[in-house]
């Protein structure tokens, strides 16, 4: 669990899928797990035309330090890499890119399966989806 | 004591801002906060949730609440 | 299930994630699961100096292809990369890399697990492993 | 008839050689072959399996070859 295990990064930048790998990439690793989370072109049917994300800055990466500290816990993985992007994306961009490299790979889909999970329940990051007609706050309403 | 309170998301529309000052009688808990807000800002009961974060983590409606503390309101988040 | 959905490959050179990752890119797919099977440095504990893939490639393509068009069917996935390594491999390299890219994430990791863990079962690509004091076929015995 | 029977892995090393010609009567079945590969080579005993590809799939011990049939002797893989 120590700093060099885990790299969390909250980025205005256009995220780079390959540094997360190339940072937990470890020869006693032999499973690496990865989730790249992108701009979907719609929601429940209805055009999206691009998003924003918003975030408690310092919070969310002391959450997403969590997430990965647990990881490194539970299951024992060898590094993990979990990069948000805030500000304004178009369709198909990359919203988080994360990374989990186990000894062996069941662990490391639980693991990531587990972070993106959490992540969408606890870190404080708000997406705002445009259409042609207007813009929401997701999931804010029931 | 006045509270500084940080609002992100949905939150930052209802207040109209991403600040709000808020009187409070010395050491309020988080649920006192909550019902101030609400009092002010109806609109908040028509949110899935609110969670009150003090100094950057999660906070339990019975912690007490003192001057310098950094509260902000969460509203149900969706990142990812 | 049409070519363009599938992306097979069997290479000597070096293989790269991010053409795995670039592929499966598609604006209708909010969710990418990748798996990157890499080269440990020790199997039980011996430690491994390098390994070697041979594989009967005609039949190793038609079976990845197979698993992939599998994926597409079952999990409604838009894309699917699979790449596998051939030949002589060094500590931390990449054996394979899959990538499944569906409407929601959820699917994407069961889709990515299934295909490796069926790769693994079917695909026929034989795996030597050189240690100091020799070499093994690896599960060829019980 | 003559079949044709390419070889990997460790079946490449206990055939010594990755390629085998072996003679076999006509249609003869998948079972059949495998039957006379133990006979000649009773080190394919100790695998923890062998299977047989005909024309770049698994074939069942039923299938009857023929002699133009691409056969591929397919020990445990341990790709990925």
């Amino acid at each position: 669990m120590t700093m060099k295990s885990i790299d969390i990064q909250l980025l205005e930048q256009p995220l780079d899928t390959q540094a997360c790998i190339d940072f937990v990439n470890d020869p006693g690793s032999g499973g690496t797990a990865v989730f790249i989370g992108t701009v979907r072109n719609q929601t429940a049917g209805k055009q999206v035309i691009r998003l924003e994300f918003e975030a408690y800055g310092p919070m969310a990466i002391q959450e997403m330090r969590k997430i990965a500290e647990q990881i490194v816990e539970r299951w024992s993985a060898h590094k993990v890499a979990v990069h948000h992007r805030v500000g304004t994306l178009g369709i198909g961009e990359i919203a988080v890119a994360i990374a989990v490299a186990t000894p062996h790979r069941k662990a490391a889909f639980e693991a990531c399966q587990y972070a993106i999970d959490t992540l969408k329940e606890t870190v404080p990051i708000w997406k705002k989806e445009f259409f042609e007609d207007g813009a929401v706050w997701v999931a804010a309403h029931p | 004591m006045e509270i500084n309170i940080l609002a992100f998301g949905i939150a930052k529309d209802i207040l109209g801002s991403n600040q709000l000052q808020l009187q409070l009688p010395e050491a309020a808990t988080v649920a006192q906060l909550k019902q101030l807000l609400l009092e002010k800002y109806p609109a908040f009961e028509d949110l899935r949730a609110l969670a009150i974060a003090v100094n950057s983590a999660y906070a339990d409606d019975q912690l007490p609440l003192q001057q310098q503390d950094e509260v902000a309101l969460i509203p149900p988040v969706s990142g990812g």
